[in-house]
């Protein structure tokens, strides 16, 4: 077990660097730097002396190949420096800063899509053929079918902007947290959903739950006991990933309801050019997935026993 | 001595689909004693599996029972298993009946330990609890032969070979010592040595615990060396009945006949196996007269327009079968 | 005596396999060790044994399906282990093989005219209307209606895809027909069919057969000569009547006592064979069989036993 | 069944190919072919563009911004005085062009990585998952947002950004492609009816060509159509961001994004592209899902 884990985050590190190295060239191949953007902001242009002076500071004048090995070097002390934007902060603290705001709307809408998309998901397994499966496939199809971008305009313009029950964005009340988690919630909510009633159906025509069925449990008996924890596998390996995501922040829904998350800064760091936060980011957000991964993995070795990554002998 | 323990009149059961209604079992009667062993034998889709499924009541939907009667001897006298409340019938199922599947590699519960499968109906029937329930267990699997008992209680079903998983239902269908086993296939996916061992188990256990045993499969051969009564059934029908040395030596129904001239035996090679011309009629469609009829080398007109239905040819033996009825 | 058409000479299928996921230990699954058999013309030879005993193993092997590990297989006077691609290509005109699932042998996306055409477009065999011409006869050959052509295989039933994929085998006028477990996924009057038919066509086209099933009652219906295998191996090989009536291994006596018999005069009693067969990964050191053997003795632990002679059958020795 | 058996000859019977097979079950399913004709329309719409467009979608009538939808403007106009519905209707191009060329693109670089990978195996499969691993550990979007700015964006003429668009997707998208074609090749390489036509004597050619190309054919297709909501979604959030189609050429999403600052006030605006948007999505999902059950050998007529 512990040999698989050192080996699934050997993984990881190589997948780290090979990630590492992709975005470093893509970001080196945008074409403008940093102070030119700089240069477009503050309406003029900035003058080429001071311009070498930055970059010379920043170590951008020196081959390409050069300053990836330094950025290496600094991130494995997981220093990503400072902001080439937001003057005099460091990534790390920006991070502390707007990573918090993105956690907790990922958590929110992860506690409301469980509810809902599996809620409704058990409910149409178990009530195949009635209201509330056609009521879940809807729903699904409606999640599906929806931008998320555009939803979240529709519930501000709604019930922020017409019936002006909650504020049109912020977060620093709970009533601010309704629409944004209702907006992102839309891709995990129908995931669940499907893939709970999916699973569930399929579970519920094995075999063994004819034989636990067979045995006299009761129906409760038979769906907690016997079903659930078998239909949970599926559930895991796209829930997992997908709710990781979800703590990485979400452009859309962060810059419409102007919520100062991770998500948002990272759309403007590109726009930015601001090299260090884009590495750092998309580094993190990498890691981030990628350990999922590995926690799906063995969350699946803890409900079936079937897989181990125990040698075997 | 012969006491009544089953007695199944005219069960029906359909299944509505969006192609049509399969009517899978078109009225079947039968009876069963205590302490006897009734094979039902047929070839895929004649409804030998949903029959079984029904007397457990274990028909889901678009399945249902749409008619008949099950009357069943039970502790407490005789009742209708149809009139039973689902509740009811919870009390009925793996206490005083049980039941045995074909695949033994898909029947058990991956997630769940081989001794919480088997500890399920003795605390839930039988009101056990835990430490008696894992001694009774223990005894149960050490009856049905598997080394190590104890030790395997925490075993999940994975760690099993295919015949050590059939094994543990059996355990697991007689732990409630009930009255009635019913196996479905319970060998087919088994190896013939394996094969070999579950049919011996099954016949020793059926003494021990005194319990009658209906037995469903498609091996005439499974059914020779087990059962005392058989029925054959084609289409949904009940064809023929009867004591197993007669059905086998003396077989009346031109389907049955047909059905054991088409087996190859150990002992005696023919040139040639027996066959039976064209495939069975559809379930979707209601059928008139004698469901054997298009493939039956014997048929009479009268075959065409009506439904023959069970008549007794000789003691205990009964056959669906204008003309071999009036032989 | 007619010509042998087949011969397997130590033949050998084993594969590599890996245990857990990063494990650096390589395991060989041997699932063929050592066989030798012999097909004379138009003899059918029977090959049972419960599942894992390497029946299957051995046909594909035998067609080349597999490549063998070692030994070799003589098909017609040729060894056909060190012939090159395309040469053997041609030579499988001459072997063909019917398979167990006839729905999965069979391509989905393809008429029946297709499939059966198949075999001739791929050895350029007659013109196009001849091929066509083929098509029908076969099809009535193996008892299928005409109109079978232009369907697709999912709306017949198994017994008529079984058939189809018999047609598909005769294209091309094969002298060896490997039926691996033909009619085990078949009700038993629809296998009735099968096998009377694979009978009518071997007197009609002088066909051999290597017959490869479960089943010992169909195995010995269909031959003249029955192999036994267990984990691998040949454990005893003989005239059918032989091998059924007074077989001498004692994994063969107890394959027939278990065989549950449609006699009930005949109720056998309390089998002998105990256990499961073990896994061919971690076979048992000396005779194979046995930790289940009813007759073992010390010696059996060591010593391999090795084929012989006795009389016509050829059972392995048994100390 | 389709045809008795007695009553016809060979020769009179209409042969019946797979895909006609498959057409007959397309049609039955009412949802799906509603869903097709709606797209075709829209395809339609976007072809003929210029001759249904009421007005110039560029042309800005400065007297009547923000006009609520009226008998002279249908869906009204917008912060330039511009036809909102001559906008979406131009729109259509660009969610159409992104849509259905990317799916093409997708396809043209994954399926031969996929099959390739699946065919030979050995380290060229290992080479090629070790590639997509690494890929498919950056979030999609993430990847596509960044390919999208270094290609230059949605600046410089449409065709320029529409390329742009279309190349990222493919960039990002085709490791789905290659991963099902490659699971596709590996089952296929492994089915009976390969190992028949193997017995057969058929030489590695002939399979590929026979069986594995026609049967691994029809998961992509389906993949294909499933992937056109998909590729217009992401056409639209990137212009929306306004890292997409860059104004004044129209994009449903970008008209969102636009619009999306006088939400306030002029809420309808933003709900007409959005509507559409939403159920262009809808009809290809349906469309899609029709497209996989008739393709779906599995279901029997």
């Amino acid at each position: 077990m512990g040999r698989y884990i050192l080996m699934r985050l050997a993984g990881v590190v190589g997948v780290l660097i090979a990630v590492s190295f992709i975005t470093f060239m893509l970001m080196k191949a945008i074409p403008s730097g940093p102070f030119d953007m700089m240069g477009v902001q503050a309406n003029k242009a900035i003058p080429d002396q001071l311009k070498r002076q930055l970059e010379a500071k920043y170590g951008l004048d020196q081959p390409v190949f050069m300053q990836y090995l330094l950025f290496v070097r600094n991130a494995v002390k997981l220093d990503f420096g400072y902001s080439f934007y937001y003057q005099g902060q460091t990534i790390a603290q920006i991070f502390q800063n707007q990573w918090p705001y993105s956690i907790q709307l990922g958590l929110l809408t992860m506690g409301f899509s469980i509810l809902i998309g599996m809620g409704l998901g058990i409910l149409a397994a178990m009530k195949q053929g009635t209201f509330f499966d056609y009521l879940g496939t809807a729903i699904s199809l409606f999640c599906l079918a929806m931008p998320s971008f555009v939803l979240a305009l529709l519930l501000q313009i709604v019930f922020a902007i017409k019936l002006g029950w909650v504020p049109t964005g912020g977060w620093d009340s709970p009533k601010q947290w309704i629409l944004p988690v209702l907006a992102n919630s839309l891709g995990p909510v129908l995931v669940l959903q499907r893939y709970t009633r999916a699973s569930m159906v399929d579970v519920m025509r094995s075999n063994y739950v004819r034989t636990a069925k067979a045995k006299g449990l009761t129906e409760q008996r038979v769906t907690f006991i016997h079903i659930f924890k078998n239909a949970l596998t599926p559930i895991v390996t796209v829930g997992g990933p997908m709710l990781a995501g979800l703590i990485t922040g979400s452009f859309f829904v962060e810059s419409i309801f102007r919520i100062p998350g991770i998500g948002q800064f990272w759309v403007t760091a590109i726009q930015n050019r601001d090299y260090p936060l884009i590495m750092a980011t998309t580094l993190a957000w990498t890691a981030i997935i990628s350990i999922t991964y590995l926690i799906t993995d063995l969350v699946y070795a803890v409900i079936d026993p079937r897989v181990t990554y125990v040698k075997e002998k | 001595m012969d006491e009544l323990l089953l007695e199944i009149n005219n069960l029906q059961t359909e299944f509505k689909l969006n192609q049509g209604t399969v009517h899978a079992v078109n009225g079947v009667s039968f009876k069963l004693n205590k302490g006897e062993v009734l094979g039902i034998v047929g070839e895929s889709g004649c409804g030998k599996s949903v029959t079984a499924l029904s007397v457990m009541r274990l028909i889901e939907a678009p399945g249902r029972i749409k008619a008949g009667e099950m009357l069943f001897h039970g502790e407490k006298g005789v009742t209708d298993l149809l009139k039973l409340s689902p509740t009811d019938m919870e009390q009925v199922r793996g206490n005083q009946m049980s039941m045995i599947f074909q695949d033994p590699m898909t029947s058990l519960n991956p997630v769940l330990t081989i001794g919480y499968q088997i500890m399920e109906p003795l605390k839930i029937h039988r009101k056990m609890a835990e430490e008696q329930a894992q001694a009774t267990a223990v005894k149960l699997l050490e009856r049905v032969g598997i080394p190590e008992a104890a030790l395997r209680l925490k075993d999940y079903p994975h760690q099993f070979s295919g015949g050590m998983r059939q094994r543990v239902m059996v355990a697991m269908a007689v732990a409630c010592s009930p009255r009635l086993l019913i196996a479905d296939e319970p060998t087919t996916a088994l190896d013939v040595t394996i094969q070999a061992q579950i049919i011996d188990l099954i016949n020793e256990l059926k003494d021990e615990f005194g319990t009658a045993v209906i037995i469903i499969t498609h091996d005439l051969g499974v059914v020779a060396e087990i059962a005392n009564q058989v029925s054959v059934m084609y289409a949904g029908y009940v064809v023929e009945n009867g004591p197993v040395q007669q059905i086998f030596e003396a077989p009346r129904h031109p389907y049955t006949k047909a059905l054991m001239g088409s087996i190859p035996r150990l002992h005696s090679w023919p040139e040639r196996l027996t066959t039976i011309e064209g495939a069975p009629p559809s379930l979707t469609d209601r059928i008139v007269g004698c469901p054997f009829q298009p493939r039956c080398q014997f048929r009479i007109e009268r075959c065409a327009s009506e439904n023959p239905g069970l008549m007794p040819i000789a003691t205990g033996h009964t056959c669906a079968c204008w003309v071999a009825g009036h032989e | 005596m007619p010509e042998t058409l087949l011969q397997t000479v130590d033949l050998v299928k084993s594969f590599p396999i890996r245990r857990g996921f990063f494990s650096q230990h390589h395991f060989r699954l041997v699932a063929v060790d050592r066989v030798n058999l012999t097909i004379r013309q138009g003899e059918t030879l029977g090959l049972v044994g419960e599942s894992g005993c390497g029946k299957s193993t051995l046909g594909l092997t035998i067609m080349q399906l597999y490549e063998p590990t070692s030994g070799s297989v003589i098909f017609d006077g040729q060894e056909l282990t060190s012939m090159g691609g395309g040469e053997m290509q041609k030579k499988r005109r001459q072997m063909q093989m019917i398979f167990q699932d006839p729905l999965a042998a069979l391509d989905p996306r393809m008429t029946v005219e297709e499939i059966l055409r198949e075999p001739m477009d791929i050895h350029r065999v007659g013109t196009v209307t001849e091929r066509g011409t083929e098509v029908t006869r076969l099809l009535k050959v193996t008892g299928m209606p005409s109109d079978a052509a232009l369907r697709f295989p999912t709306e017949f039933s198994g017994g008529q895809q079984q058939r189809i994929g018999i047609a598909r085998a005769l294209a091309l006028q094969p002298k060896l027909l490997i039926c691996d477990e033909p009619v085990s996924a078949l009700d038993v009057s629809v296998q009735a069919q099968i096998l009377n038919l694979l009978r009518d066509l071997q007197d009609q086209f002088g066909l051999t057969y290597l017959f490869i099933s479960h089943n010992i009652a169909v195995t010995g219906f269909m031959s003249q000569r029955i192999g036994v295998m267990y984990l691998g191996q040949m454990v005893e090989i003989g005239p059918s009547q032989v091998i059924v009536r007074e077989s001498r291994h004692p994994y063969t006596n107890a394959l027939l006592k278990a065989v549950p018999e449609p006699e009930p005069k005949r109720k056998r009693l309390k089998r002998s064979l105990l256990g499961d067969v073990p896994s061919p990964i971690d076979r048992p050191s000396g005779c194979p069989f046995h930790p289940r053997c009813p007759i073992a003795e010390d010696r059996c632990q060591v010593e391999a036993p090795a084929m012989r002679e006795i009389g016509r059958t050829m059972p392995w020795r048994v100390i | 069944m389709a045809v008795s058996a007695t009553t016809l000859t060979p020769a009179k019977v209409k042969k019946s190919s797979s895909l006609g097979m498959a057409w007959r079950r397309f049609l039955s399913r009412k949802w799906a072919v509603a869903a097709g004709i709606f797209i075709l329309l829209e395809i339609m719409i976007a072809i003929f563009a210029p001759v249904i467009a009421p007005y110039d979608p560029y042309y800005s009538d400065y007297t009547a911004t923000y006009q609520k939808p009226n008998a002279k403007y249908l869906l009204g106009t917008d912060d330039m005085g511009r036809d909102v519905l001559s906008r979406i209707i131009y729109g259509t191009r660009v969610s159409y062009s992104v849509g259905v060329l990317s799916q093409v693109c997708i396809v043209i670089i994954g399926l031969p990585i996929g099959a390739i990978a699946g065919l030979i195996g050995g380290w060229v499969d290992y080479v090629t998952m070790r590639v997509i691993d690494v890929l498919s550990s950056i979030p999609g979007m993430l990847l596509y947002i960044l390919l999208m700015v270094a290609l230059g964006g949605g600046s410089g003429n449409v065709f320029q950004a529409l390329s742009n668009i279309i190349l990222a997707m493919s960039l990002t998208g085709w490791i789905g492609i290659a991963r099902l074609v490659r699971g596709q090749v590996l089952s296929l390489k492994e089915s009976d009816f390969v190992r028949a036509a193997r017995s057969m004597g058929a030489d590695n050619t002939w399979i590929i060509k026979t069986h594995i190309l026609r049967n691994a054919l029809t998961p992509v297709v389906i993949s294909m159509t499933l992937g056109v909501p998909g590729a217009m979604f992401g056409e639209a959030g990137l212009s929306f961001l306004g890292l997409g189609i860059a104004p004044p050429t129209p994009s449903w999403g970008q008209m969102i994004g636009i619009y999306q600052s006088f939400a306030r006030t002029w809420p309808h605006l933003i709900l007409y592209p959005a509507l559409v948007l939403a159920v262009t999505m809808l009809a290809w999902i349906l469309l899609g899902d029709g497209v996989r059950d008739a393709l779906d050998p599995n279901i029997r007529m």
